[in-house]
């Protein structure tokens, strides 16, 4: 499935623009998402943490992506 | 939105008496406020300014989430919530948080709990610029 | 009186801005803001209003020994205490306390230190007036 | 000798005046001040406390008053 991800901060920097469009097997899952992101853009590995929001919230790590979810990488956060 | 919360993310500078009066309350003995400034310096760098950026709506629901949890906890009676966007200078408030509750030392819990919460799960990212280089706060280890 | 302390008893309504602003600090990172107020009720009686009185010159000497001691054990930077003296009705403000630090954690125990503090020992006497009746806050078990 | 005490409060509606003009005997000290107004005064020992200010500080028990100075009763305070 193609699905486009939102990208912040640092994220977007590291990807370099607002929002990148990838490809994914079907039933592929938060973690799948979070490791093709690892392993394209090794920089990721460098952060304190890399989460994935679905639907702006926090997912966890089996949790299945479908093809119509909003899809965000949250980098380490930094408000307040 | 409940009634007695209310959640803003702003590009303008922000008011803390706006704060304060949204939550104010006959019922309440105590309102605490918690203003976070940008510093001039952090670990000895000088700062020239900083840039906020947000995942704008889930922002605004986590934002929520941490409201709704300092009511249920400490029973808040009203919490305002104010994160700036954008550019800010020195001196410049990043956040304004005010709670309202019927005694004082529930007020502290609640508006230290909301900051904590909102340093740790609310999507809003913090670009320190100094004069020599930049960093996005946190980022790294 | 330190530059970096102000104290002040009132009795004219109190503006938590003016706190807020004397704290206001290029090397602050967070400033805490107590706003007391009256509460519509106490252990269940409808409050018509409260009356305020002090023993100034003493009251703003231990006001200025709480604002001392907060410096020493918490760093602050600066600090605000308006008491309001008179009567006050619901809603009313009447103590606001802002402490400004370098790092969030200490504003908030610093603030509190201070209105704890300054509900032990700064002579100020609160009379609560009742539709039925009246009572020095706190003077009897 | 003869001594201003300035009254605050409930000990202000306890006495019935802003100060009371006593006579304590020389060398006298906060306590023996405080007994004064006790024994003058019963509804003093209702309060949760009374305490002794010489000039504008609170006084230990022992401490000696002295004809000129500033001496207050505070009862139970309740600012804020």
């Amino acid at each position: 499935m193609n699905l486009k991800v939102l990208t912040f901060g640092i994220a977007r920097e590291i990807t370099g623009g607002n929002a990148v469009q990838i490809d994914l097997p079907d039933g592929a899952s938060a973690l799948d998402l979070k490791r093709f992101f690892l392993k394209k853009y090794p920089a990721f590995s460098n952060l304190n943490y890399l989460q994935i929001a679905v639907n702006q919230e926090f997912a966890a790590d089996d949790q299945p992506i479908l093809s119509d979810d909003e899809i965000a990488l949250i980098p380490p956060v930094s408000g307040g | 939105m409940e009634k007695n919360i209310d959640i803003q993310l702003l590009e303008t500078p922000l008011d803390p008496t706006c704060c304060e009066t949204f939550v104010s309350d006959p019922e309440a003995g105590g309102i605490v406020v918690f203003v976070g400034t940008v510093r001039r310096k952090t670990a000895g760098r000088e700062v020239v300014r900083l840039e906020f950026e947000s995942y704008q709506p889930m922002a605004v629901r986590q934002m929520q989430i941490i409201a709704n949890q300092a009511v249920e906890k400490f029973s808040a009676l009203k919490i305002s919530m104010h994160h700036r966007l954008g550019n800010l200078e020195i001196g410049g408030v990043a956040v304004v948080i005010a709670v309202s509750t019927p005694h004082r030392a529930a007020a502290f819990d609640a508006c230290r709990f909301c900051i904590d919460e909102l340093k740790k799960s609310v999507p809003i990212w913090k670009k320190e610029v100094f004069a020599d280089g930049e960093i996005w706060v946190a980022s790294h280890p």
